[in-house]
C-alpha cells in the first residue's frame, strides 16, 4: 500500500497542515479531497465552507462545482456568496487553498491570461472567489504541479494576492493584516515563506527530490529553510481512508 | 499621504443610485399575475443592447430556459455579470459566432471555464479574439456590487482585490476609510436591465422560494431593473403567506415568471436532480470543432422551439429520472 | 353615522392621498389604520410594508408595535429591517407616515428632545426609523394635532428631514432627490408645500375651521394655496369600513 | 469643493476590521455543545463594561431571560446598542437606580417609548438626567453598523442622517462618493461585545432558525464577539441539517445556547405567543413612583432566582395558554 502517486501525496501533505478546530474555504479537487482527508484524520473538528453558500456539509461524495448540491449536504447552514466570504473578510476562516496558472516567488497568482491581458494567448476564468478568499483567508495554501512555466519570475498577470512585493506590501496595499500565503504544495517539494524577505523558500523534499531538482523547474530563485527536512510520505492508513472513504470513484487521485 | 489609485477597466452600467430610483418608482408593485411562457418573457423584457444576470452559480439552479431563448431569439449586443457563470456562459457565448455578436461586454469573475470539468474551447475562442470588451472583477466583487445596487447606495467598500492587476483592469477605485484610515477598495453598484433566475417554487406574482444556498440572487433579483424568474414550479399565494420568512425574492422585483419544471437542466437543482455530466462533456467535446458545434446548437437549441423539446432530446423524464436519482442518493438499480 | 372625530377624519383624508398601486412604509396607529382604509377603498393594491420586516400581511387586527407578529401574518414576505429599509433607500416605496413632537415650516421634525440635547427637558425615543423613512421614501405624510407648541418656528432638534431650510436642500445635503414631504394633516386642516419656497401652505380647511385658526395654532407663518378648498369630510362608506373592518376596537379611533 | 462634515457624538466603539479579526481567529469554531444555564451564560460572557446588543424588536422576540440576569447579576458601566429598544431598554435602565449604573452609554435610534403603549417613566428620568452617555443614530444606520461588522469592513455608505441634528450628534461622518461625486453619509463599524438573542429553534452548538422577521439578528449575531443564544427549544443538530437553508445564525458565531421556552414574555413570540399587555402596563404604572418601581423590580426580578419563578409569578403556564390563544387568532371562550 505504500505506492502512492504525486497527487495522493500532495493531498496528504497538504490535509496535515489544517489544524483541528479550525476553518477552510475549499475548492473542489484535491483541497476537498484535502479537507476530507484532515477531518478522517488529525482535524476532525475542521470546517469546511465553499464560497457559493455551502457550509460543513457531511459531503457525501467529491462536489464537481463549488456551488452543487453536495457542497450543502446536511449542511448547517446553505447561504449566499456574501454570506461566507464576509465570514472571511471578518477574520474566521483560517485557510484557504489556491492553484492557477502562474505562480511567483512571492506567492501570488495568476489564473486570469497568459500574454498580454487585452491580447491573450491563452483566457482564463480569472479570480473567481480567489482573489476574495486569498485577501480574506489568514493563510493561503497552493496545491499544483511543479514546473517552470507555472513557478515564474514575472506573473502574466497578477489575479491573486500572495506576499505582493515582499514585506509589508499587503498591508501597505490595504489587505487585512497577517494575512498571506503558507505553503506551496507541489509534487516536488513543499515550499514556505522567508520571514523577513516573504520570498518562496524550500521546506521539505518529496522522496528522491534534490533542492537542484526543484530549482530547475522553478524559474525565480528559490530560497532555502534554515532546515530542508524529507516530506513525511503518506501513511498506509492515509493512504487507505483517502482512497477508500475520500475518493472511492478516484476522481481526483486518478487510476 | 496615501496615494489612491483608480482601475482602468471600463464601467458598463452607472452606478448612481437617483438613476436606478426614478425606474423602481415606476415598476409595478401591485400582486399581477406575471405567468407568461419564456419565449414571451424573454422577448418581452430582454432587449438588444441589455445588460443581464444570470442566477445561480454556473451550472447550478440556473435558468437555462431563459439563456436558450435568448439565444434563439438572436439577441445582441448584450452585456452580462460574469460572477462564476459557467454553463450559463458557454450558451450564452455561443451566440457569439460567425460575426454575430450575442456578447458585447462582460464583467469578468469567473467566466470560459466549467470548475473541475475544464474549459470551454468555445468560450476561450471568443474571449480570445477580442470581440468582447471587458472588465476584471472577482466572485465577491460582483456580490457586493450587486448588494450596492440592492441597497441603493453607490458603492460598497471593500478589503479584496488590492494591489493586484485584477484591480488595475477593473474599474474599482480605491479610498480611505473616513474613521480608520486604511486603505480599502469602492466596489460600484450594478443594476443589471435584466436578471434570469431559476427557483424552486414562485406564486403567480414572483414571490419565491430557494431551497439551498442563494449565491446571490437575492441581492441580484433586487438590483435588476427587470427580473424573469423560472420556478420547477407554481405554489399558490396561500403557500407563500403561511410561511413568509421563505420568500427570498419579494413580488415587485419580478417582472415574470415562467413555469420551467427541471428547468435548471442540464445543471444541478438543489434537492430535485443532478447535473447530466454526461450532456455537459458531449456539449464541451462540440465546441471543439466549429462546424460540429454549429451543428449540435442547431440541433439542440436553434431547431427546437423550446427549453421542453431539448429536453426531450436529452432522455426527457427517463433522463430526470436518473439525475433524480443521483441528486437524492439513490441506490442505483444492478 | 356622519358624525365623526378628528382621528377619523384625519385618517380618511390620508387614505385617500395613497394611489392605487403603491407601496407605504408605515407605524403602528393612525398610519396603519389609514393604509388598512386605502386598501378597503381607493387603493386595493396598495402594499404596506413595516420597518422591522414585515411586507404585505393581511392584518387580522391593529398591530402594537411595528416589529410584532400582526406586521406579517400572512404576509408575502418576513424580512429584515435592512431589507425593508434598502427597499425604501432603492427607491421602491412611495409613502411613509410621520409624527413627532414638533414640526417646522419646512416639514422638519422633531422627535428627540425638547430643551437642550445634552440637558433636555423631555427626552423622546429619537428617530427610530422615522429619519430612514422620511430620508428615503418619495413622499412623507404626517398626521398629528394640530397646536402651537408642535408647530414651531424653530425645532428644538431636527430629528428627522423635510425639506431642511429650503428648495434644493435636501439634494444638497445627499438626501434622494425629489423626494420630501407631502402633505400635513392635521385636526384643523389639511397642508401641502408651496413649489418655490417648500413652506408649508394650508390646502383645505376641515368644517368650521377658518385660515385664521390655523394660524393662530402655528408659530410660523403660514402660506396660503392658491385655491384653499373644504376638506371633503368622512363619508359613510369610509366611516362603516373604519369602524367594523379595520379599528373594531376603536384601538385608533378611541370611543 | 463640497465641504464635508462629521458628526460630534462619541464613538464608543473601535470600527476597526483588523482589530476585531484578531478577535474572531481565536473564537472557538468546533461544534461544541454550548448548552447552559442563563445564569451562567450571563456570568460567563458578560462583563463590566461590555457593550450589549439586543435582538428583536423592543417587545418582541427579546430575550427578557438574559436581560433579567444582567439586572441580577448587578452588571455595571454596560454600553449599549438602542436600535428600537422598548422593553428591552426598560429591564436594563431598572439597574439604572439609587446612584448605580448598569447602563453607562447608549447609542440611540429608539429608546425609552414602548411605541403604542407610550413612553417610560423610568427610563425618561435616567435619559433625562444626563447620567449616560449618548450618540444619536437611526435605526437603519445601527443595522448598517452591525452588517459593516458583519462583513469585516469599517463602514458602510447610506443615504440617511444627511442634513439633521441626528447627524450632528452622531459618530457618522460625511463623504463624497469616488463614482457619483454625491454626498453619503458612513456609518462606521459596530462591533459589540456582548448580544443577547432569542430565536424558535437552536441546535446544541448554537445553529439558530428564526421563523418570522429576522430584524437585524443575523448581522448582529456576526457582528458580537460573543453571543448568548436564548432559544424557545433545543432541536437536534440533524434537524438543523435537514434543511440548511433554514439556518439564520451558524453556530461559529454562538458561545452560549440557553434553553428558554417563552423567553421572550412579556414580549411576543412569532406563531408562539403574543405579548403581555396587562403586565407591560403594570411595570409601566409601576414606574410612576420610584419606591414603587423598586417593590415591583424586587418582587418580579430580585426576588426570585431566574426567569421561570418570573413567568410563574405572571401566570405561568396558564398566562402562556392564554397569549397563545391570542397570537393564533384562536376564538375566544365565551
Amino acid at each position: 500500500m505504500s505506492d502512492y502517486n504525486a497527487i495522493e501525496l500532495m493531498i496528504c501533505v497538504a490535509a496535515r497542515l489544517l489544524e483541528d478546530g479550525s476553518t477552510v474555504g475549499v475548492g473542489t479537487g484535491a483541497p476537498c479531497a484535502a479537507a476530507m482527508l484532515a477531518q478522517r484524520t488529525n482535524a476532525p473538528n475542521l470546517l469546511i465552507t465553499f464560497e457559493a453558500g455551502g457550509i460543513a456539509p457531511q459531503l457525501p461524495s467529491m462536489p464537481i462545482s463549488v456551488g452543487d448540491s453536495r457542497t450543502f449536504y446536511r449542511g448547517l447552514m446553505a447561504t449566499s456568496m456574501s454570506d461566507i466570504l464576509e465570514t472571511c473578510q471578518r477574520g474566521l476562516v483560517d485557510y484557504t487553498f489556491l492553484g492557477g496558472a502562474q505562480i511567483d516567488a512571492y506567492g501570488n497568482i495568476n489564473s486570469t491570461v497568459i500574454g498580454d491581458y487585452h491580447k491573450p494567448k491563452v483566457r482564463f476564468p480569472g479570480s473567481g472567489g480567489a482573489n476574495d478568499f486569498a485577501s480574506f483567508c489568514w493563510h493561503t495554501l497552493v496545491i499544483t504541479q511543479h514546473d517552470i512555466r507555472r513557478f515564474v519570475k514575472k506573473l502574466d498577470f497578477l489575479t491573486t494576492p500572495g506576499y505582493l512585493n515582499g514585506p509589508g506590501a499587503r498591508e501597505k496595499a490595504g489587505l487585512p493584516e497577517n494575512s498571506g500565503p503558507l505553503k506551496i504544495i507541489t509534487d516536488l517539494a513543499v515550499m514556505g515563506f522567508d520571514e523577513t524577505t516573504k520570498r518562496m523558500r524550500v521546506e521539505s523534499l518529496h522522496s528522491g527530490v534534490t533542492f537542484e531538482k526543484v530549482q530547475e523547474n522553478t524559474e525565480f530563485e528559490l530560497l532555502k529553510s534554515p532546515e530542508i527536512t524529507d516530506t513525511e510520505p503518506p501513511q498506509d492508513e492515509e493512504l487507505r481512508i483517502l482512497r477508500e472513504e475520500v475518493d472511492p470513484f478516484r476522481y481526483v487521485i486518478g487510476r | 499621504m496615501t496615494e489612491l489609485f483608480s482601475g482602468t477597466g471600463p464601467l458598463f452600467m452607472n452606478p448612481d443610485p437617483d438613476d436606478a430610483r426614478s425606474f423602481f418608482k415606476k415598476k409595478e408593485k401591485a400582486l399581477v399575475n406575471k405567468v407568461m411562457p419564456v419565449k414571451e418573457a424573454v422577448s418581452k423584457f430582454v432587449k438588444d443592447g441589455d445588460y443581464l444576470g444570470s442566477g445561480g452559480f454556473g451550472s447550478n439552479r440556473i435558468a437555462t430556459a431563459a439563456l436558450h431563448e435568448i439565444l434563439r431569439q438572436k439577441k445582441r449586443n448584450l452585456g452580462l455579470a460574469g460572477h462564476t457563470t459557467t454553463h450559463d456562459f458557454q450558451i450564452l457565448t455561443a451566440g457569439n459566432m460567425d460575426g454575430e455578436k450575442l456578447l458585447s461586454r462582460v464583467d469578468v469573475a469567473y467566466i470560459v471555464g466549467l470548475e473541475a470539468r475544464g474549459l470551454s474551447p468555445h468560450a476561450r475562442r471568443v474571449m480570445q479574439s477580442g470581440e468582447i470588451e471587458i472588465c476584471e472583477w472577482t466572485n465577491y466583487a460582483i456580490a457586493c456590487r450587486f448588494r450596492a445596487a440592492a441597497s441603493g447606495i453607490p458603492f460598497i467598500p471593500a478589503r479584496n482585490m488590492l494591489g493586484t492587476d485584477t484591480f488595475f483592469q477593473s474599474a474599482a477605485k480605491e479610498i480611505l476609510c473616513p474613521f480608520t484610515d486604511r486603505k480599502l477598495v469602492a466596489l460600484p453598484a450594478l443594476y443589471p436591465d435584466v436578471s434570469l433566475i431559476h427557483v424552486h417554487e414562485s406564486d403567480v406574482y414572483g414571490n419565491c422560494r430557494i431551497n439551498g444556498i442563494t449565491v446571490a440572487d437575492g441581492d441580484l433579483a433586487r438590483a435588476s431593473k427587470r427580473v424573469i424568474i423560472t420556478t420547477e414550479k407554481i405554489i399558490s399565494n396561500d403557500d407563500i403567506r403561511s410561511k413568509p420568512w421563505a420568500t427570498i425574492i419579494p413580488s415587485y422585483c419580478v417582472d415574470a415568471v415562467c413555469e420551467v419544471p427541471y428547468g435548471s437542466y442540464p445543471g444541478n437543482m438543489p434537492g430535485e436532480y443532478f447535473s447530466d455530466e454526461a450532456h455537459l462533456v458531449e456539449w464541451l467535446r462540440a465546441e471543439n470543432d466549429v462546424e460540429k458545434f454549429r451543428q449540435f446548437l442547431d440541433k439542440y437549441i436553434y431547431d427546437v422551439p423550446d427549453f421542453e423539446h431539448y429536453l426531450e432530446l436529452c432522455g426527457g423524464v427517463e433522463k430526470i429520472k436518473e439525475l433524480r436519482a443521483q441528486e437524492l442518493l439513490l441506490p442505483r438499480k444492478e
